[in-house]
């Protein structure tokens, strides 16, 4: 079984958002009203974390994107109370939005704060709904979700494989994101598999994961700045 | 206890009641909302277009689900992006369905800007436009007739609003400044435009200011080539940012040397300094193709300081050091990496060019790329060449020309300028008034925030139709407002250059239009129709589609380049074109025509090196320092640098406006991008103003706290966010947001900087100069 | 007519079982325009509550004041707050019971009133804090049992039910009693009574049945009562922000809750001896013996206070820093402080001063404690969560009037309960006393010979 | 007391009866055409012929475009003589969609391909969506009523995943 992860390079980042933006129209996530935005209601499951550190003139920026680590030990599916949100055997903290009954646990107990929660009903201007991903449902009022690390691009990629009579092959199945990364600051792939670029890469000695002393084991790696 | 009947219809009937009065709110929540799309036949497409949301020409590919365009992705095979795609590019499925676009002709109803409008048909709004221009034809006076363009439109499209003009015999096109800011210097020491460069294989980037992660015209490719040489790939692109305000380039730069606002020519001219003194300039390169080097005796027989002397006797280091305030070391680190690493690319762009000495400050900067011999060589300057371009019948030559509406000594250039026109207009100076004025994909209302003044302006002018998807703040003042096709709705060749790379992009419908739209094209050519004679026989196409037909049998005919393709077979292409050979892959014109929808557009990977006479066009055919170009357009030589610093103790600050990647050039409208406004500081559908911390302590600023940022030319209330990249005496504020029109995503939100700008025109370039306006802070409660 | 058979009730019952018929009357006479009033005020309130609650669920959570990510507020708040109030009936009943400590007949009822009605109180907030209260269900149908939520929805669910059983057995004989003389009542009363006292029969056997039941629930309730608030710190506790991820939260919760609640069942007791006239049932001794017990409470929450701060303090780990240096220099320092003030020092200056160690001094130290234990609990909750680990802003919440009225709803629902029910039960345990008057001082002579042995010691 | 206790029950049985009332039954569906699929199956298609998102490896089992449908039926000559037929021509003389109108309907946060379960895992049609061959006019109700437990059943019985995250989306 194949265990999904990411190797995020933070040397080629520019924070160009491209993966967030990427991210929205992929998985139909609402638009925030300036407002909302401002009240902390904005939902975006990639994000893009600055740090500025130092003082004028000697100042230096650094960019994070942020997806849901999807950790192998995750400390958010351990309390959730109606299993809405749990690790399934490939190792996707999964989110299941008609059974989740809207408690928020979840989104105190991750450590890294990529869960989002549904504060209104889903609202766009028509007919901005035209362009809705039919492979990914609208969330309703009320529940949390969060960054699938475009599971349903997984599913078709599957059922082409199965229909060819072959396993998936690993650029067959990549998220938004990944895809759309200008500077390919992004790797998708099998973690365990030791031809893959994040295998690799995981293993790099600039490789490092967000607080690992927490020791919920992200699946998403980072590689410092050179 | 018995349980009766009575009881029973008594219970039952209040909790039905209660049920009933619960229904509402419960069921508004309990009630799944269905947002999944009414039943369509299931097929999925991605169809290959081209972005033209900005000028970089991305490849791109539309997810189509039942005919709805769903999700933009890069289209791999283009040589700009290779698949990758900014925020930008995702958003253009959003500027296409957004909810405030222009469904029908608009005609104004009441009086000007009160934004009252009858819808009208497309054949009452080419009539309309038509009497018009046929009475200034009677009235011989077609040079009355101003067309006002920006950027976002193809080849065709472009050179079919060029030979509009030309045919009905008006000479006014007026062009919106560029945001490359290095077109004056291109023009004066080369002598050519639409210089480019090899980011690819240049190994490093000396950037004076320049928003090369931000926006600029190849910003995907050159994301692409800036990933591929960092992290675990080798042979680094070192790259050197030198600006006051940290922005994201000079964040990811290898070295960022902060530097005094308005010193950059000061800067590269220290580095001349230092190449020149320790001999580190490429001398074979100097003699064999430059001019204004050494002294030279000019035909009055006076002796003529060139570049050597003025940088040798002006721009000591210490002196550079001292004006720039960059540290001795740093500046020689800088020039002595410069002139060693090679190839090497030293370039700036509107941010530091849209300043008082912004001419001096191109000229200067492009100059450094001849001293190290940068020019026409792998990983340097590049020249893209000229593509092949369709047969179309010769204009009729008894077009009258009359001089343009621009006093001569605005034209070094060879478009006119919009800026000075709208300066001039103000100002009632234009030698002649327009009659007509057309404005297409340009909205200088908004862009010089100068909103009032502009709009009186265009009092005078008695019909003005703005071209454009959504109603924005020049077109709201218009008497026709005409609605643009979007991106995706629209046939469109795009030119691209990406690292010696040649192309046209092809942008096609992806959708069936949602509106009573029509592309451009099309409406010159029905207005041609009906305005007949010279006009109507220079168009002799049934559609727009029929002209950029046109355009693909050229490039089908040019015997050069092919469909996109994957790289592999692209190598190949220009390894037989670098030989001169050139073998056709499709045999027909109607099977280019469909590989190159297939895929596309085109591509010609070939560029011709060693073509001196190409490269250099000035009169002495050769690279043109300063001091000659000086000569030639007879302006004094500057002896030091210009004062930068300001000096009003009123205004203690200097005020750095800057686009963030998402806002340049447009993207307010698009909520995605009003999301995702700076990947530096958390603000979201709203302006700010930065300033540095120790600045904002001394002043009692707290971060988020609304102030008033003011400048001689007026003030504006804003939030104060502290970011510690910005020098004690400076303040910076995103530009493109603050519409007061365009849409409802755009409109309201935040600040527009133009309107606090004292925005002369840069001499000889003409852009407004942005970089000149000491500001300062006051809090709202004192 | 009616008055007159109400008094004939009155000394019927005085005859029967002597002066503690005064509990009575209160229930059986007329109620003052006072007791209407505060009844409109009280409903008047929790209607609008429910109104607020109604916006919430038609327009979702965003009416409320929270965010990402101060994901929980006030309801989280309040439902630790009222846990706590909840707490203190129960345990000061049953351990006194347990410890037959004679001083606690008169009060029982009244003490575990509190917890039976603050507790659906406490309970509900879960629920109105839930985005999707239509599938509260799920809880049941697909329970996963790692998670503390469902730990708090077992133990609440055991404690609500035993805590009603506990009050119900102990209202028995006072049902029937109120069953077999007040026969002026209304029908519905009647009826009421009636069904509710389930043909209890009023005589020494069964009280002593009774008496059997309430010590084996009482040790029962008490662990059920640590466990309970155990398991709402353990909603905390067990996930890693900082500061809520400490082991002192445990019992620092468990003291918080009785500290609150005892401060509580003061007030009301106050309360009740003033409105109901019950000087001579709830004294100035009683006062005392609570107000002792309250500085050492407060002594303790001090205690557990410099704890868990020094213990972050000295572990100088970032995150909890952060949190540290936000709740006792920073954006959360009025809070803090205030809480500070409210919670400790002012209670334990009122109470340790004996001039001030009065019932109108212990009064307002319980007040000042139960708005200060408010406090506390939003000083612990906020601002934990307004510094995420791995972010770039800091959370502000600013709660909406939505918040603010579903807060004064529980607060009057509690109180209206409690004003409904001191209006249609006796409020004073009147078999208890009886029981007391009989057999308290026989109990007591056969304790105090067997602490002095020998013969010196007569009764 | 037993009497009150079965009222209470009583009382919430017609509160759910009532609530669910109010979210009512849907009302029958009403085709713009009455289109015969029997006559359709007997004249030898297959159901993957019209609705050929089955066999492609698009998740959605596909309405018939118009377009579909003109490969057999010409505006200049009519099959037949049925006034449906006429009404479709209709539509196809304009170049408009029927209205057609969705009758077997997954939620929105199901991820469900016709592809994988007919195609790949060869389940008949009728399994889900019963006997549609044998109609002569649209079914205004769906034939067979699906749940998740339904789904979960069958996945159990075939040794499918029952991996939430399979199919909610």
């Amino acid at each position: 079984m194949a265990r999904y992860g990411m190797v995020i390079d933070l040397d080629k980042c520019t924070g160009c958002q491209a993966c967030v933006v990427a991210c929205k129209s992929e998985n139909n996530i609402p638009i925030s009203t300036p407002e909302e935005s401002e009240e902390g209601r904005k939902i975006s499951w990639m994000e893009v974390i600055p740090r500025v550190e130092g003082e004028y003139p000697h100042v230096t920026v650094k960019f994070i994107p942020r997806p849901c680590f999807h950790c192998d030990k995750p400390p958010c599916t351990l309390v959730c109370p109606v299993y809405a949100t749990y690790k399934n055997d490939e190792g996707f903290v999964a989110q299941i939005y008609p059974r989740c009954i809207g408690c928020r646990y979840c989104t105190q107990a991750c450590p890294y704060t990529v869960k989002y929660f549904n504060w209104y009903k889903p609202r766009w201007d028509a007919p901005l709904q035209a362009c809705f991903n039919p492979e990914v449902s609208v969330r309703p009022a009320g529940v949390v979700e969060k960054c699938t690390f475009c599971h349903h691009r997984l599913m078709k990629a599957k059922e082409k494989a199965r229909g060819e009579n072959r396993e998936v092959r690993g650029e067959e199945y990549q998220p938004a994101c990944v895809q759309s990364c200008p500077t390919g600051a992004i790797y998708f792939g099998d973690l365990d598999d030791p031809k893959s670029t994040v295998h690799l890469l995981a293993r790099d000695p600039r490789a490092f994961r967000i607080m690992e002393d927490l020791g919920a084991e992200p699946k998403v790696y980072y590689l410092s700045e050179k | 206890m018995k349980l009766t009947r009575r009881d029973f219809l008594k219970w039952s009937g209040g909790t039905a009641v209660a049920a009933g009065v619960l229904h509402r709110p419960l069921s508004s929540l309990l009630q799944a909302d269905d947002f999944s799309s009414e039943w369509g036949p299931g097929t999925e497409t991605y169809i290959p277009s081209t972005c033209l949301l900005c000028p970089c020409a991305c490849g791109i590919l539309i997810r189509v689900v039942d005919g709805k365009a769903v999700k933009i992705e890069g289209n791999p095979l283009s040589p700009v992006n290779q698949g990758k795609l900014c925020p930008k590019g995702h958003s253009a499925v959003l500027e296409l369905y957004h909810p405030d676009r222009l469904k029908k002709p608009l005609k104004r109803a009441g009086k000007r800007g009160e934004g009252k409008w009858v819808s009208i048909s497309w054949e009452e709004a080419v009539q309309t436009f038509a009497e018009k221009l046929k009475e200034l034809h009677h009235q011989k006076k077609p040079h009355t007739f101003v067309f006002l363009k920006g950027n976002g439109y193809g080849l065709t499209t472009g050179k079919m609003i060029e030979r509009f003009l030309q045919a009905f015999g008006s000479p006014n096109l007026v062009i919106s400044p560029s945001r490359s800011g290095m077109d004056g210097a291109y023009w004066a020491t080369q002598g050519v435009s639409g210089v480019d460069y090899d980011f690819s294989h240049t190994r490093l980037i000396l950037s004076f200011g320049a928003s090369l992660l931000e926006g600029q015209k190849s910003l995907v490719h050159f994301m692409n080539v800036f990933g591929n040489s960092r992290g675990e790939n080798r042979g680094r692109m070192r790259l050197i940012q030198i600006e006051p305000r940290l922005s994201v380039t000079g964040a990811k730069a290898d070295l960022w040397v902060p530097i005094q606002p308005n010193t950059y020519a000061t800067f590269a001219l220290g580095i001349a300094h230092i190449l020149i003194r320790d001999g580190l300039y490429d001398k074979e390169f100097i003699e064999k193709f430059t001019a204004g080097f050494e002294d030279w005796i000019d035909e009055e027989g006076k002796v003529r300081e060139g570049l050597k002397t003025i940088v040798l006797r002006d721009y000591t280091v210490e002196h550079v050091s001292e004006v720039t305030g960059v540290p001795l070391d740093t500046l020689l680190q800088v020039a002595y990496e410069f002139a060693r690493t090679r190839p090497a690319i030293a370039l700036s762009d509107w941010n530091a060019t849209w300043a008082p000495d912004g001419f001096f400050t191109a000229i200067v900067v492009h100059s450094l790329n001849a001293l190290v011999g940068s020019m026409d060589v792998p990983g340097g300057v590049l020249l893209p060449p000229s593509l092949p371009s369709g047969e179309l019948p010769p204009l009729p030559p008894d077009t009258p020309t009359q001089a343009p509406i621009l006093p001569p000594e605005k034209a070094l250039l060879p478009s006119l300028p919009e800026w000075p026109f709208f300066q001039n207009l103000m100002e009632n100076r234009l030698p002649y008034m327009p009659e007509v004025l057309f404005l297409y994909h340009t909205n200088p209302v908004y862009e010089y925030g100068k909103g009032e003044k502009i709009r009186k302006a265009l009092d005078s002018i008695p019909l003005i139709v703005a071209y454009t998807s959504l109603m924005n703040e020049t077109a709201e003042y218009a008497d026709l407002v005409l609605p643009e096709p979007s991106v995706l709705e629209r046939w469109e060749d795009v030119p691209g250059f990406a690292s010696g790379t040649t192309l046209v992009g092809i942008a096609q419908p992806v959708v069936t239009p949602l509106y009573d739209t029509l592309p451009l094209g099309d409406f010159l050519i029905r207005v041609a129709k009906a305005v007949g004679g010279s006009l109507s026989s220079a168009f002799p196409f049934e559609n727009f589609e029929e002209a950029l037909e046109a355009q693909l049998n050229a490039l089908f005919s040019a015997r050069r380049g092919t469909p996109f393709t994957d790289p592999l077979e692209v190598a190949n292409i220009r390894s037989l074109e670098e030989r001169g050979w050139w073998t056709p892959v499709e045999s027909s014109l109607e099977d280019f025509k469909t590989r190159l929808l297939e895929k596309g557009g085109w591509v010609d990977p070939y560029y011709p090196y060693g073509e001196p006479s190409r490269i250099y066009q000035t009169p002495t055919r050769q690279f043109e320092f300063f001091p000659l170009v000086w000569k030639r357009l007879g302006i004094p030589t500057p002896t030091g640098p210009i004062q930068s610093a300001p000096s009003d103790p009123e205004y203690p600050l200097f005020l750095l406006p800057y686009f963030p990647l998402v806002l340049w050039n447009g993207g307010g409208e698009l909520p995605w991008l009003q999301e995702v406004l700076s990947p530096i500081l958390p603000v979201n559908w709203d302006s700010w103003v930065e300033i540095n911390p120790e600045t904002a302590k001394k002043l009692g600023v707290e971060d988020g706290e609304v102030v008033w940022v003011e400048t001689p030319a007026g003030r504006v209330k804003t939030r104060a966010k502290v970011y510690s990249g910005l020098p004690p005496d400076g303040v910076a504020i995103p530009a493109g947001l603050g519409h007061t029109s365009y849409g409802r995503y755009a409109r309201g939100k935040g600040i527009p900087v133009a309107e606090i700008l004292t925005q002369d025109s840069v001499p000889h370039t003409f852009f407004p100069s942005w970089f000149s306006t000491p500001a300062r802070i006051r809090k709202v409660r004192e | 007519m009616r008055d007159y058979a109400r008094i004939r009730d009155l000394e019927k019952l005085q005859k029967d079982i002597g002066k503690d018929a005064q509990v009575f009357s209160p229930i059986l006479l007329k109620p003052t325009p006072a007791y209407w009033a505060t009844v409109l005020v009280l409903s008047a309130i929790l209607g609008w509550g429910v109104y607020a609650y109604i916006r919430q669920i038609q327009y979702g959570l965003g009416v409320t004041g929270l965010n990402r990510p101060i994901y929980w507020g006030f309801y989280i708040i309040n439902f630790v707050f009222w846990i706590g109030i909840a707490h203190a009936g129960t345990l000061i009943s049953s351990v006194l019971r347990v410890t037959s400590t004679e001083w606690r007949r008169p009060f029982t009822r009244a003490a575990e009133a509190v917890t039976v009605f603050s507790l659906p109180f406490a309970a509900i907030n879960p629920i109105i804090d839930l985005g999707r209260p239509d599938r509260l269900l799920n809880v049941f149908r697909t329970p996963h049992f790692t998670s503390p939520l469902l730990w708090d929805v077992v133990c609440i669910s055991i404690y609500l039910i035993f805590s009603v059983i506990y009050f119900y057995i102990a209202l028995l004989p006072d049902l029937a009693m109120c069953r077999d003389y007040l026969i002026s009542v209304s029908p519905f009363r009647r009826w009421l009574y009636k069904t509710l006292s389930l043909g209890f029969r009023y005589d020494e056997k069964r009280w002593k049945k009774i008496e059997w039941w309430m010590n084996g629930l009482a040790i029962f309730l008490f662990m059920v009562v640590v466990s309970v608030h155990t398991n709402v710190s353990f909603v905390f506790l067990m996930t890693l922000q900082p500061g809520w991820h400490t082991t002192i939260l445990a019992p620092y919760f468990v003291l918080g809750a009785i500290y609150s609640g005892c401060a509580a069942v003061i007030i009301i007791m106050a309360l009740l001896r003033w409105v109901y006239r019950l000087y001579n049932y709830v004294t100035d001794v009683h006062f005392q013996k609570m107000a002792k017990f309250m500085i050492a409470l407060a002594l303790f929450w001090l205690y557990f206070t410099g704890i868990e701060f020094l213990a972050i303090y000295y572990g100088r780990e970032v995150a909890p820093m952060t949190i540290f240096h936000a709740k006792v220099f920073g954006a959360y320092k009025d809070v803090f402080w205030l809480m500070f003030l409210l919670t400790f020092l002012i209670p334990l200056t009122l109470l340790v001063i004996p001039k001030t160690r009065n019932i109108p001094g212990l009064v307002v130290a319980s007040i000042s404690i139960i708005i200060g234990m408010w406090l506390e609990r939003y000083s612990v909750i906020v601002p934990s969560e307004a510094y995420p680990r791995m972010a770039n802003f800091v959370g502000l919440y600013f709660p909406t009037w939505v918040e603010w009225s579903i807060t004064a709803a529980l607060l009057a629902g509690f109180c209206l309960f409690y004003v409904l029910f001191a209006r249609f039960f006796p409020i004073l345990t009147v078999w208890e006393v009886r029981e007391g008057r009989e057999h308290g001082l026989q109990h007591f002579v056969s304790e105090m010979k067997a602490f002095y042995p020998g013969e010196e010691f007569h009764g | 007391m037993i009497y009150r206790f079965l009222l209470l029950v009583l009382v919430g049985v017609i509160v759910v009866l009532i609530y669910t009332g109010i979210r009512g039954r849907t009302p029958p569906i009403v085709q713009p055409i009455a289109y015969n699929h029997k006559l359709h199956i007997d004249n030898g298609l297959n159901c993957s012929d019209c609705h050929q998102g089955i066999g492609t490896s698009s998740p959605s089992a596909g309405r018939p475009s118009i377009r579909t449908c003109s490969t057999c039926h010409d505006p200049s000559s009519p099959l037949g003589k049925s006034p449906e037929e006429a009404k479709l021509l209709e539509f196809i003389r304009n170049d408009r969609e029927p209205p057609w109108k969705r009758i077997y309907r997954v939620p929105d946060y199901v991820y469900f391909s016709h592809y994988r379960h007919a195609t790949l895992g060869k389940i008949g049609c009728d399994t889900c969506h019963g006997k549609v061959e044998g109609l002569t006019e649209p079914p205004p109700r769906p034939l067979v009523r699906f749940s998740m437990d339904w789904c979960i059943a069958c996945h159990k019985k075939n040794q499918v995943s029952v991996d939430c995250n399979r199919c909610h989306k």
